[in-house]
C-alpha cells in the first residue's frame, strides 16, 4: 500500500526557543570534542549564553505576535502568550546560571557538556512551558528532569553531589512514574491526551467526578507537585539544592520551579476545569503544608544552601496559593511573582557560590559573618535578596506576595491570606538571620581569612548578581508593565 | 494699665533667661543687681497699675488683656491673658514688694556662693511665677502659675543639690504640689465640660448653675490645690522640709509669697466656693485644725527655721480660717501683713544663722542680745507683730479674723475657739524661740564664732566640701542685708495700721468688688475677740518667760505628747506607708510579675517554640531516599482516596 | 500642581543622599558633614512647605498623584494634611539632630551609617504622607529595614537579640494590617485614602489596630521596647521613640478613627482601658526603672498611652491635645536620648546608682538636662503641659475616669522625672562620674538646645500647632478626611 | 462458533499464564536479593507483557518491547551488575521499622483504590470495548502517527534518548582522581 | 477472538505498579531500586496500551513507546550514577547515602 501522510505544519516560529537552545547545546557538544581543553570554558560558556539570549529574544518575539493561544503542531505544543513569557523568565535564569557558573572551579574535562546539559534542560523547559498533552507534559519534563539528574552529579569531586543525583533520580523516576499512571488513568477515562480535549470530553460525556479522572489528577498533582518541590513531595529538594553544584542549584530553583508551577496552573485550568471544586482545596492545602515545612524547617538551619533550599519550598507554597485561587488575578499573581522569585533565587545562590569559593567549604551562617563588609556588592545584593524573598517593600518579593493574597482574597479565602502572612512572619527569623550574619557580627569571633588571601574579582558574577539585583528591585517599581506583560500571559488560560 | 501689669509680669522672666544665658559673662554680683533691678522694676510697674487702677471707679476696675491665644482646640481658647483688677493688683504690690526686699537681701546672703548666678535665675524665675499666678486672667494661666511657682520652689529648696536632705526635700514639695496641680486640673476639665471655658467671668457667671455635685467637685479640686500649695491638712508635710533651701528662699516663697497662693486662690475663685458652702467651711476647717497642730508641733522644734515654718503654716491656717467663713479681705489682709512680719522674722533669723556660719540649730544659740542688737530688735518687732501684739501690723489682721469668727454662728464659734488656742500657742513658741535665742548668756557655740572673730562662710552648707573663699563681714552682715531687715522691721510695725477694724477699711473696700465677704463682724465682737486674743498671746508669752528666760519653770515633761509633736503628728510616716512604699512595691511588683514573665517572658518562649517546630520537622527530613518516596506515595494515596471519597 | 513636587521631594531628596553617599568614595568626615548638610537643606524643606501650606484651608494639599499599578487601582498618592505637616516637621527635625549628634560622636563605617539614616528620613516622610493604603505600608515596612540595621549593627553588647525582636515583632502587627489593607482596598474598589469611604468591619479595624499597637506600643505589646531602646545608639533610640512611635499614633488618626468610625466608637472603651493602663503602668516601670535609658524608654511607653487616650477620646481638645503632645514627646524624648547618649559617653555607663552629682561645675548639661526633664514632666506652662492639659480634658468628657488616671499619671512622671534627675544630676559625686568628664561640649549643644528651643517656643505658644493640625472643629475634619 | 469459543477459551489461557507470569516476575524482582537474579526476572517479567501486548493487539509496541527492553536494557543491566560484581542485600530491607510497614500499607493502598477506581468505573463504558480496525496497532498504524500526530513527541524521545546517552559518558568515564 | 476485558490487564497493571512502588520503598540496592521503577513504569505502560485498545485509539500506544525510551535513558543515567558511585568505593545502599539530611 503507499503511504498518504499528512505531515502536520511545523510552527518553526513556535519551537524558536527551544530550538535556540538545543542548537546551543549541539553545539557545545561539539566544540566538547574539537575544541582546545584551555579555551573550552569561555567559548562554551558564551555559546550557551547566547543560545539562552536567544531564546529570550525568540520568546519575546513570540509573545508579541502570538495574542491569541492556539496549539500546533497536530496540537501537541500551545502557542501563547504564557509559554513564551514563561520561557523568557527561564531562560533569564539560565543566563544568569551561566553568570554563576563561570567562574565555578569544576574540573576542566567536562565542563563543555556541562554548558550543553544546561542549555538542554532549559529547552526541555521551554518546551515543558507549552506542552499541550500529556504525552509532551511527560517528555518534556523527562526531558529537563534527565538532563538535571546529570547536572546534579556532574562534579564528582563534590561531597555528596552523586548522592544527591542518585537521590534525585530515584524520587524523580518515582515522581515521574506516578505522573505516568496518572496520565494513563487520565488517559482511559477520557481517551484523549490533549488538556483541551480531555476538558471538552469531560464537558460532553459529563464525567465529572469520574473515578478514573479524579484518581488520575490526584497522581497527575502528585508528580507535578514533586517538581515544584511541594510539601509532602518536598522532600528530596534541601538533599539535592545542598549536594548539587551551587550553580546548578541556583538555576533549578528558579527555573524548575518556574515551569512546575507554570504547568500545574495550565493543565489543571485547562484539562481540568470541572473539578477545579477538588483541586482548589487540594491545591491549598498543599501550599499550607508546604509553607509550614519550608518555614518551619528553614528556622534551625545552619547551612545556607539548604536554608534557602527550604526557603524555596515555602516559596513554592507561596505561588501555589495563586494557583489554588483559580482565577485570572491568581494567574497574573504566580507569573508576576516568579519575576523577581527566580532572580532573587539565582541571586542569592550565587553570593553563595561566591563566598564558598573564597572560603573553600559550604557556608554556614558563623563562616558568613563580616562578608557584608568585605564584599559591599555582594552584601548589599544578599541584604536585598532576603528583605525581598521576606516579602519587604522596595523589592518585587512585597509586590509578589501582595498579589498572591489578593487572588486568594478575591476566590474568597482569607484564611489562605492569614495563614501566608503568619508564614511571611515566621519566614523573617531566618532571612533576617541571613542579614545579621553578614552585617552584625563582627568576622573577627571566627577567623575567617580567604583562602585564596584577597576575595577574587569575578566580574562575570558580579554583574550577574548586579543584574539579579536590578530586576529584583526593578520589579517593585515597573510593577505596572510586568504586570500588564503577566495578565495578558495569563489570559491564555480559560479563566 | 495693662502695658504696666505686663511689664511687670515679664520683666522678670526676662532677667532669668538673660541671667540663664549669659553664663559667665555675667559676674556674679552683676547677676544679683540684674535680678534686684528685674524685681525693683516689677513693683514700680505694680505701683503705677495700682495708681491707674485707682483712676477708675470701683465698678470697673477689671481689665482683661490677652496677649495671644495660647492653647485651642475647636471652639475652646484659652488665651495667654492676664486680669487686672484690685485683688491682682494687691497682690502684685505684696509680691514684687517684698520680692524685691528679699531678692536684695539675698545679694549679701548668698555672697560667696559659687553659684549665686543660679540662684538669682532661679529666684527671678520665681517672681515671674507668683506674678503669673497672680495676674492669670483665667483659670489656666493661674494654673500654669501655679506650677510655676511650685517648679522654681522645687529648684530653690533643692539649691544646694549636692547635699541628700535638699534634694529629697525639693522632690517631696514638688510631687506633693504636684497632687494640687493635678486635682485642679481635674477641676478645670470638669469646668471645661460645664462652661466651656476658663475664663473668670465666664466660669463665675455660670457658678451657679453648675449643680451641686460639679460645684463640691470642682470646689474640692480647687481646695486640694489650695491646701497642697498652702501646706495646709493634710497635704502639709512638705513645708518643714523645704527649710532646706536657703533662708531668703524660706523668707519670700515658704512664708511671704507662694505658700499663701492658697488663700489667693479660694479668695479669687469665691464664687465657685461660695457654690459650693460646705467645701469652704472644710477650707476653715482645716485651716482651723492646721493652726493649732502646727502651733503645738512649733513648740517642740530645735531648728530655727522649722520653728518659723510651722508658724507659718498655722498663720495661714489663720488664713484659710478667715477665707473659709467668707472673709476674704480679712484673709488677704493678714496675708499682706504675715508677708511682712514672716518675711522679716527669717531674714532676721537669717542674720543670726549667717552669723552662726549655718548653724540652724537653736539649742547651740543663746545670748545673741548684745551681740547682735539690730538683729534683736528686728527679731522682737517680727515676734510681737506674730504674736498680734499691738500696735504691731498682726494684731489688727488676725483679730479681724476672728471677729469675723465669732460671728458666724456654731461652726464659726468653734473656729473662733481654735483661734484662741491658737494665739496663746503662738505667743509661746514665739516666745520660746525668741527667749532661747537671744536671751540669757552667749552659749559656747556662739561665742566661738562671734567673739572670736573667726568669720566662717557665711552660709550654711559649707558641709561637703569648701566651695569658696570665706569672707570676713560685720556681725550683722553686710548692708544689703541688714537695710532690707530695717524696711521690712517697719513694715511689719505699721503695716496694720492702713486698716483698723470698721473705723478705716481700705483694704476691705478695695477689695471687695472682687470677693463679697460672707461675713461683717460687730464692733463688740471686734472687741471681745481682740482682747481674748492679746490676752492669750501674752499669756502665752509669759509662759515662756518663766520657762525659758527666767528659768523659774522647767518644761512640763509628757513623753507621748512629745513624742507625738516630734514627730509631727507621724504624717510622714503615716504617707510613706499609704503611699510611697505601696507606689515602689508596686513598680517592682508589675515588673517581676508582669513585665519579666509575661511581657518579655512570651516572646521568648514563641521564638523557642518555633524553634522545636523547626527541629521537628529537620528531624523527618532522614536523609532516606525511601522515606521520600515514601512520602510522596503516602500522601498521594490519601489524596486518592479522598478525592474518589467526595468527588 | 507643581507645589505637589514638593512633597515627593521630601521622601526623595534624602533617599537620593543616602545613595550619593553610597556610591561617592568620600572620607568619614565628608561623609558625615554631607549627611548632616542634606538632613538641614531636608528641614528647609519642610519649612518651604509650611510656607506654601494653606492652614485655612480644609482637605488634602501639596498632593500629587499617579498610578502605580492599574489592576488593583494602587497609586502613588503624597499629600500633606495640617496635623501630618507638623509630624514631618518634627521628622525632619529629630534625624537632622540625630545625625549631628552621630557626626559628633563618630561612628564606624559612616557611610553606611548616615545613608541607612537618611534612608530612614525619607521612609518616615513617606509614612506621613502617603495617601494610598498600599503606599502607606511600603513606607511603614520601608522604614522597618533601616530600622533594623542600624540598631543590629551600632547597638550595644545585646543589640543582637534586641533588633531581631523588634523586627519581628513589629512586623507581625504589620502583616496584619497588610491583611486589613487588602481586604479593604480590594472590598472598596481602590486603595486611595482620600476617595475610600469609611468602613465598618471590625475585623479590618483590629487589624490596623494591631499594627498601630505595637509599633506605638500600647501597653501589653511593648515587648520589644526596653530591649530596642536601651541597645540602639543614643540617635537611633532618640529617632525611635521620638519619631517612629509617632508614625504609629498617626496611623491611629489618619486610618483607624477617620476610616472606621463604627468599630472605633465599639473598641473606644477597651483601647482607652489599655492606653489608661499602659500610662500607669510605663509610669511605674519607669519609676523603678535602674537605668536612665530605661526610665526614658518606659516613660515613652507612657506617653504613648497618653497620646492614644488624647486620640480615642474623638473630640476636639483630645485630638488637637493628641497631635501637640506627638510634637512635644518626639521632641523630648529625643533630646533625653541624646543627653543620656551625652551622659554615657562621659561615665561608661546609664546605671542611676553610678551617676550623680553630674551639676556641679557642669552648668550647660544641668542647665539643658534639667530643662528637658521639667518640660518632660509636664510642669504648668510647657508644651507638654498643654498637651497633656488638652489630652485629658478631652478625654474626660468622654469619661472621667481616664483622666483620673490621667492625673494620677502627672503625678508619677513628676515622681519618675525628678528621680532622674536628682540621680544624674544631684546628690553626692556618683562613683561611676570621673573628676574630668566635661561639660556638655559646644557640638552637643548645638545639637541639643535647638530641640529644647522649639519646645521653649511651643511652651510660650501651643496653639501654633493646635490652631493649624485640623481646621474647624478636629472631629469633623477627621470626618472630612475620611470624606 | 466453536472455533470462536475455542480461540476464546484459548485467549483466556493465554492471558492468564502471561498475567500470572508477569506478576510473578515483578514479585519476584522485588524481592530477590541478588540483583542478579532480579534483573533476569525483569526480563521475563518484559516477555510477559509482551505477550500481553500482543493479546491488546499491539503488535509494534510488543516487539519494541522485547528488542529494546528485553534487548537493550536488560543487557546493558547485567553488564553492569557483572562489573559491580554481585553485592547483596536483605530483601526486605530494614531502615526504620515504621518506614517498612508504610511503604507495604501505601503500595496496597494504591492497588486496593486503582482497583476499587476501575470497579467504579466498570459499571460504566470500560466493560465491553470496540473491536479496532485491522491495522489497529500494526508498524503502519505506528509510524503513521509517529510522522504526523506525535511527529514532535518522536523527536523529542530522540533528544532524551541523546541526552540520557551523553549522560552516560559523562558519569561512566574515569573521574580524574581514579585516572592518576 | 474476544479475550478478558480491559479491565482484567488493568487489575495486572496496578498490580504491577504498586509491586515496582513497593520495590523503590523497602529495597536498599540502588540497582533493584532501578528494576523496581521500571516495574512501575511498566505498570503505567500496560495501562496505558489496555486503553488505546479500549479506544481503538493509537495514541496510548505511542506514549508506551516513548515511555520505554524514557525508561531506557533514566536506566542509563542511574546505572551511571551507579557506577560512578562504585568507583567511589562507597557501598551500594541508598540507606547509606544519607550524608545529606536534617
Amino acid at each position: 500500500m503507499i503511504l498518504a501522510l499528512d505531515t502536520p505544519p511545523i510552527d518553526w516560529f513556535a519551537l524558536a526557543p527551544t530550538l535556540a537552545l538545543l542548537t546551543a547545546g549541539a553545539l557545545n557538544l561539539i566544540l566538547a570534542v574539537l575544541w582546545p581543553r584551555s579555551w573550552k570554558r569561555p567559548t562554551t560558556a558564551v555559546v550557551c549564553a547566547l543560545g539562552f539570549a536567544g531564546a529570550i529574544v525568540a520568546a519575546a518575539l513570540l509573545f508579541s505576535h502570538s495574542a491569541d493561544g492556539h496549539g500546533v503542531i497536530a496540537d501537541v505544543i500551545q502557542r501563547d502568550r504564557l509559554g513564551a513569557l514563561t520561557a523568557i523568565i527561564i531562560a533569564g535564569a539560565g543566563l544568569l546560571a551561566i553568570g554563576t557558573s563561570y567562574s565555578e572551579p569544576m574540573a576542566d574535562d567536562h565542563i563543555a557538556e556541562y554548558y550543553a546539559l544546561l542549555a538542554w534542560a532549559g529547552a526541555g523547559m521551554v518546551f515543558l512551558a507549552s506542552a499541550s498533552t500529556l504525552l509532551t507534559l511527560f517528555l518534556g519534563l523527562e526531558w529537563f528532569s534527565i538532563s538535571l539528574y546529570i547536572l546534579c552529579a556532574i562534579d564528582r569531586d563534590l561531597a555528596g553531589s552523586l548522592e544527591a543525583g542518585l537521590k534525585y533520580l530515584i524520587i524523580g523516576g518515582f515522581g515521574s512514574a506516578m505522573l505516568l499512571f496518572g496520565s494513563a488513568l487520565v488517559y482511559g477515562a477520557t481517551g484523549r491526551l490533549e488538556f483541551g480535549e480531555i476538558a471538552n470530553v469531560v464537558q460532553a460525556q459529563n464525567l465529572s467526578g469520574d473515578a478514573l479522572l479524579v484518581a488520575g489528577l490526584a497522581l497527575l498533582i502528585g508528580g507535578l507537585g514533586f517538581k515544584a518541590s511541594a510539601a509532602p513531595f518536598h522532600m528530596w529538594t534541601p538533599d539535592v539544592y545542598e549536594g548539587a553544584p551551587t550553580p546548578v542549584t541556583a538555576f533549578m530553583s528558579a527555573a524548575t520551579k518556574t515551569v512546575a508551577l507554570v504547568v500545574t496552573l495550565r493543565i489543571l485550568v485547562t484539562a481540568f476545569p470541572q473539578e477545579a471544586r477538588l483541586w482548589t482545596v487540594t491545591i491549598a492545602v498543599i501550599a499550607c503544608a508546604s509553607l509550614a515545612v519550608g518555614n518551619l524547617a528553614a528556622l534551625v538551619q545552619k547551612g545556607l544552601k539548604r536554608m534557602l533550599a527550604y526557603s524555596s519550598i515555602s516559596h513554592a507554597g507561596f505561588m501555589l496559593i495563586a494557583v489554588a485561587s483559580d482565577n485570572a488575578l491568581g494567574g497574573r499573581a504566580l507569573l508576576y511573582y516568579l519575576i523577581p522569585y527566580s532572580a532573587m533565587s539565582v541571586g542569592a545562590f550565587a553570593v553563595v557560590a561566591a563566598r564558598e569559593r573564597e572560603l573553600n567549604r559550604p557556608v554556614t551562617l558563623d563562616n558568613l559573618a563580616g562578608f557584608g563588609w568585605e564584599r559591599p556588592l555582594l552584601g548589599i545584593s544578599m541584604m536585598t535578596f532576603m528583605l525581598g524573598f521576606a516579602g519587604f517593600p522596595l523589592t518585587g518579593g512585597f509586590v509578589g506576595k501582595f498579589y498572591v493574597f489578593a487572588a486568594a482574597y478575591e476566590h474568597g479565602w482569607i484564611w489562605l491570606v492569614i495563614v501566608g502572612l503568619a508564614a511571611t512572619a515566621v519566614s523573617l527569623y531566618y532571612y533576617l538571620g541571613v542579614i545579621r550574619a553578614m552585617y552584625m557580627r563582627p568576622a573577627e569571633e571566627l577567623q575567617l581569612a580567604p583562602v585564596g588571601g584577597s576575595p577574587p574579582r569575578e566580574l562575570v558574577l558580579q554583574s550577574t548578581v548586579t543584574a539579579a539585583l536590578v530586576v529584583t528591585v526593578g520589579s517593585f517599581f515597573a510593577v505596572q508593565p510586568l504586570i500588564h506583560v503577566a495578565k495578558e500571559a495569563a489570559a491564555s488560560l480559560p479563566f | 494699665m495693662i502695658a504696666a501689669a505686663w511689664t511687670c509680669l515679664l520683666v522678670p522672666l526676662g532677667a532669668a533667661l538673660a541671667i540663664t544665658l549669659a553664663g559667665n559673662r555675667i559676674t556674679r554680683r552683676g547677676a544679683g543687681y540684674l535680678a534686684t533691678g528685674s524685681v525693683a522694676v516689677s513693683f514700680v510697674a505694680a505701683v503705677v497699675t495700682f495708681a491707674l487702677l485707682l483712676g477708675d471707679s470701683p465698678g470697673d476696675r477689671s481689665h482683661p488683656s490677652t496677649l495671644w491665644s495660647w492653647l485651642t482646640a475647636g471652639q475652646l481658647d484659652f488665651g495667654l491673658r492676664i486680669l487686672v483688677d484690685p485683688l491682682s493688683v494687691f497682690m502684685m504690690l505684696v509680691v514684687s514688694g517684698v520680692g524685691m526686699l528679699i531678692v536684695a537681701y539675698s545679694i549679701g546672703y548668698m555672697d560667696g556662693d559659687d553659684e549665686e548666678r543660679r540662684y538669682f535665675a532661679y529666684m527671678a524665675l520665681f517672681v515671674f511665677s507668683m506674678l503669673l499666678l497672680v495676674q492669670g486672667g483665667n483659670l489656666l494661666m493661674l494654673l500654669v502659675g501655679w506650677g510655676l511657682v511650685g517648679l522654681s520652689s522645687y529648684l530653690l529648696i533643692g539649691f544646694w543639690h549636692d547635699r541628700p536632705s535638699a534634694v529629697a526635700a525639693a522632690k517631696k514639695a514638688f510631687v506633693m504640689n504636684a497632687i494640687g496641680d493635678a486635682t485642679m486640673a481635674l477641676a478645670l476639665f470638669l469646668l471645661i465640660q460645664r462652661t466651656g471655658s476658663l475664663n473668670f467671668e465666664i466660669v463665675f457667671a455660670n457658678a451657679d448653675s453648675l449643680g451641686v455635685w460639679a460645684a463640691n467637685l470642682v470646689a474640692l479640686g480647687l481646695l486640694g490645690g489650695a491646701i497642697a500649695k498652702s501646706a495646709q491638712l493634710p497635704l502639709q508635710t512638705w513645708l518643714p522640709d523645704a527649710m532646706e533651701g536657703p533662708t531668703p528662699v524660706s523668707a519670700l516663697i515658704h512664708a511671704a509669697t507662694m505658700v499663701t497662693a492658697g488663700v489667693y486662690l479660694i479668695v479669687r475663685t469665691s464664687p465657685l466656693f461660695e457654690a459650693a458652702p460646705k467645701v469652704l467651711e472644710l477650707a476653715g476647717g482645716l485651716g482651723a485644725i492646721t493652726l493649732v497642730m502646727a502651733g503645738l508641733i512649733a513648740l517642740v522644734q530645735t531648728d530655727i527655721k522649722r520653728v518659723i515654718a510651722y508658724s507659718t503654716m498655722s498663720q495661714i491656717g489663720y488664713m484659710f480660717l478667715a477665707v473659709g467663713l467668707g472673709a476674704y479681705a480679712d484673709g488677704m489682709f493678714h496675708l499682706m501683713t504675715h508677708a511682712f512680719f514672716k518675711a522679716l522674722l527669717f531674714m532676721a533669723a537669717g542674720l543670726v544663722i549667717h552669723a552662726l556660719a549655718g548653724e540652724q540649730d537653736i539649742r547651740k544659740m543663746g545670748g545673741l542680745r548684745r551681740l547682735m542688737p539690730f538683729t534683736f530688735v528686728a527679731f522682737i518687732v517680727g515676734t510681737l507683730s506674730l504674736t498680734g501684739i499691738p500696735p504691731f501690723s498682726g494684731f489688727f489682721s488676725k483679730d479681724s479674723i476672728l471677729a469675723a469668727a465669732l460671728s458666724q454662728g456654731w461652726y464659726g464659734q468653734l473656729l473662733w475657739a481654735a483661734g484662741m488656742t491658737g494665739a496663746f500657742l503662738t505667743g509661746l513658741y514665739s516666745a520660746r524661740l525668741f527667749f532661747i535665742v537671744f536671751w540669757g548668756e552667749p552659749s559656747a557655740f556662739v561665742r566661738e564664732h562671734l567673739m572670736i572673730g573667726s568669720h566662717a562662710s557665711g552660709r550654711e552648707g559649707h558641709t561637703s566640701h569648701e566651695r569658696h573663699e570665706t569672707h570676713v563681714h560685720s556681725g550683722e552682715g553686710p548692708p544689703s542685708m541688714t537695710w532690707t531687715v530695717g524696711i521690712l522691721t517697719v513694715l511689719a510695725t505699721i503695716g496694720g495700721w492702713i486698716q483698723f477694724a470698721d473705723l478705716w477699711t481700705p483694704i476691705s473696700s478695695w477689695l471687695d468688688p472682687v470677693a463679697e465677704p460672707l461675713v461683717e463682724a460687730t464692733g463688740t465682737q471686734e472687741l471681745v475677740s481682740s482682747l481674748l486674743a492679746v490676752g492669750l498671746g501674752l499669756v502665752g508669752i509669759w509662759i515662756a518667760w518663766l520657762i525659758y528666760a527666767e528659768r523659774q519653770v522647767r518644761v512640763p515633761r509628757f513623753a507621748q505628747v512629745q513624742r507625738l509633736l516630734e514627730h509631727k503628728f507621724y504624717f510622714d510616716e503615716l504617707y510613706d506607708l499609704l503611699f510611697y512604699r505601696p507606689s515602689v512595691l508596686l513598680a517592682t511588683g508589675l515588673y517581676r510579675l508582669v513585665e519579666q514573665p509575661l511581657v518579655l517572658g512570651s516572646i521568648r518562649e514563641l521564638v523557642r517554640a518555633f524553634r522545636e517546630a523547626g527541629q521537628g520537622t529537620g528531624r523527618l527530613q532522614t536523609g532516606l531516599v525511601r522515606n521520600y518516596a515514601l512520602s510522596i506515595a503516602a500522601s498521594l494515596a490519601i489524596v486518592t482516596v479522598v478525592f474518589v471519597a467526595v468527588r | 500642581m507643581s507645589s505637589g513636587w514638593l512633597t515627593t521631594a521630601l521622601i526623595l531628596f534624602p533617599v537620593a543622599g543616602a545613595i550619593l553617599l553610597w556610591v561617592l568614595p568620600l572620607r568619614p568626615f565628608a561623609v558625615g558633614s554631607t549627611a548632616l548638610l542634606f538632613a538641614l537643606v531636608e528641614v528647609g524643606l519642610w519649612i518651604d512647605s509650611v510656607a506654601q501650606f494653606d492652614f485655612s484651608q480644609p482637605g488634602l494639599q501639596l498632593d500629587q498623584r499617579t498610578s502605580w499599578f492599574s489592576d488593583l487601582h494602587v497609586s502613588y498618592h503624597v499629600g500633606f494634611y495640617g496635623f501630618s505637616i507638623w509630624l514631618v516637621g518634627l521628622t525632619t527635625v529629630v534625624l537632622a539632630a540625630a545625625i549631628g549628634y552621630a557626626f559628633w560622636a563618630g561612628r564606624e563605617r559612616p557611610r553606611a551609617f548616615y545613608g541607612l539614616m537618611l534612608l530612614l528620613t525619607g521612609a518616615i516622610v513617606g509614612v506621613f504622607v502617603a495617601q494610598d493604603l498600599l503606599l502607606f505600608y511600603v513606607f511603614w515596612e520601608a522604614m522597618l529595614v533601616p530600622l533594623y540595621v542600624l540598631v543590629g549593627v551600632w547597638g550595644g553588647a545585646g543589640r543582637l537579640r534586641a533588633t531581631l525582636v523588634f523586627v519581628i515583632y513589629t512586623m507581625a502587627g504589620s502583616l496584619l494590617m497588610l491583611a486589613s489593607i487588602i481586604v479593604l482596598g480590594l472590598s472598596q474598589g481602590t486603595f486611595d485614602l482620600v476617595t475610600s469611604g469609611t468602613n465598618g468591619s471590625d475585623w479590618i479595624f483590629l487589624g490596623f489596630v494591631a499594627a498601630f499597637a505595637v509599633k506605638a506600643p500600647l501597653f501589653p505589646l511593648h515587648a520589644w521596647l526596653p530591649e530596642a531602646y536601651r541597645e540602639s545608639s543614643p540617635e537611633v533610640a532618640a529617632v525611635l521613640s521620638g519619631v517612629v512611635s509617632k508614625a504609629a499614633a498617626y496611623g491611629f488618626l489618619r486610618i483607624a478613627i477617620a476610616k472606621f468610625p463604627g468599630p472605633v466608637s465599639e473598641f473606644r472603651t477597651p483601647i482607652l482601658v489599655l492606653a489608661a493602663c499602659g500610662l500607669v503602668y510605663g509610669s511605674l516601670l519607669a519609676f523603678r526603672a535602674p537605668d536612665v535609658r530605661g526610665v526614658i524608654a518606659y516613660s515613652s511607653l507612657a506617653q504613648m498611652g497618653l497620646i492614644t487616650l488624647g486620640l480615642f477620646a474623638v473630640n476636639d481638645l483630645g485630638l488637637n491635645g493628641a497631635v501637640l503632645q506627638m510634637v512635644n514627646h518626639g521632641l523630648i524624648s529625643a533630646t533625653l536620648f541624646l543627653l543620656a547618649g551625652g551622659i554615657e559617653r562621659r561615665t561608661a555607663t546609664g546605671e542611676l546608682a553610678l551617676l550623680g552629682g553630674m551639676a556641679r561645675g557642669r552648668p550647660a548639661l544641668a542647665t539643658v538636662l534639667l530643662t528637658a526633664g521639667v518640660i518632660a514632666l509636664a510642669v504648668p506652662g510647657s508644651a507638654a503641659f498643654a498637651g497633656e492639659f488638652a489630652i485629658l480634658a478631652g478625654v474626660f468628657q468622654t469619661g472621667w475616669g481616664y483622666a483620673v488616671v490621667g492625673a494620677v499619671a502627672i503625678v508619677l512622671a513628676a515622681m519618675y522625672i525628678l528621680r532622674l534627675i536628682s540621680a544624674v544630676l544631684h546628690d553626692r559625686v556618683g562613683s561611676a562620674v570621673p573628676e574630668g568628664a566635661l561639660d556638655l561640649r559646644p557640638a552637643e549643644l548645638g545639637v541639643v538646645v535647638p530641640l529644647v528651643a522649639i519646645l521653649l517656643v511651643l511652651s510660650a505658644w501651643p496653639a501654633a500647632i493646635t490652631e493649624r493640625s485640623f481646621v474647624g472643629s478636629a472631629a469633623n475634619v477627621v470626618g472630612r478626611v475620611a470624606k | 462458533m466453536i472455533v470462536a469459543s475455542v480461540a476464546n477459551v484459548l485467549v483466556w489461557a493465554v492471558w492468564v499464564g502471561a498475567a500470572f507470569a508477569c506478576i510473578g516476575s515483578g514479585i519476584a524482582v522485588v524481592s530477590f536479593s541478588n540483583p542478579f537474579y532480579s534483573a533476569l526476572a525483569l526480563i521475563g517479567n518484559l516477555a510477559s507483557l509482551a505477550v500481553l501486548y500482543l493479546l491488546l493487539s499491539a503488535e509494534f509496541v510488543a516487539a519494541a518491547q522485547v528488542l529494546v527492553y528485553a534487548g537493550a536494557v536488560m543487557v546493558m543491566f547485567l553488564f553492569v551488575i557483572g562489573y559491580l560484581g554481585d553485592r547483596a542485600d536483605a530483601p526486605w530491607a530494614g531502615g526504620p521499622s515504621w518506614q517498612a510497614v508504610g511503604a507495604v500499607a501505601a503500595s496496597a493502598a494504591l492497588f486496593v483504590e486503582v482497583i476499587v477506581v476501575i470497579g467504579l468505573k466498570t459499571s460504566g463504558r470500560l466493560s465491553h470495548s470496540p473491536s479496532p480496525g485491522a491495522t489497529f496497532g500494526s508498524p503502519y498504524d505506528i509510524g503513521r502517527l509517529f510522522l504526523t500526530n506525535q511527529l514532535l513527541a518522536f523527536e523529542i524521545t530522540s533528544i532524551v534518548l541523546l541526552v540520557a546517552a551523553v549522560g552516560g559518558v559523562i558519569l561512566g568515564s574515569h573521574s580524574r582522581e581514579t585516572e592518576q | 477472538m474476544r479475550g478478558p476485558d480491559v479491565v482484567w490487564y488493568l487489575a495486572v497493571a496496578a498490580f504491577l505498579f504498586c509491586t515496582g512502588a513497593l520495590g523503590v520503598l523497602m529495597r536498599r540496592s540502588p540497582l533493584i531500586v532501578l528494576l523496581s521503577l521500571e516495574i512501575m513504569l511498566n505498570g503505567a505502560n500496560l495501562a496505558l496500551i489496555a486503553f488505546s485498545r479500549h479506544y481503538a485509539q493509537g495514541d496510548g500506544q505511542i506514549f508506551a513507546l516513548t515511555v520505554m525510551a524514557v525508561a531506557a535513558s533514566e536506566v542509563v543515567v542511574g546505572l551511571g550514577l551507579i557506577v560512578a558511585i562504585a568507583r567511589k568505593h562507597l557501598d551500594l545502599d541508598v540507606d547509606k547515602l544519607s550524608t545529606l539530611r536534617g
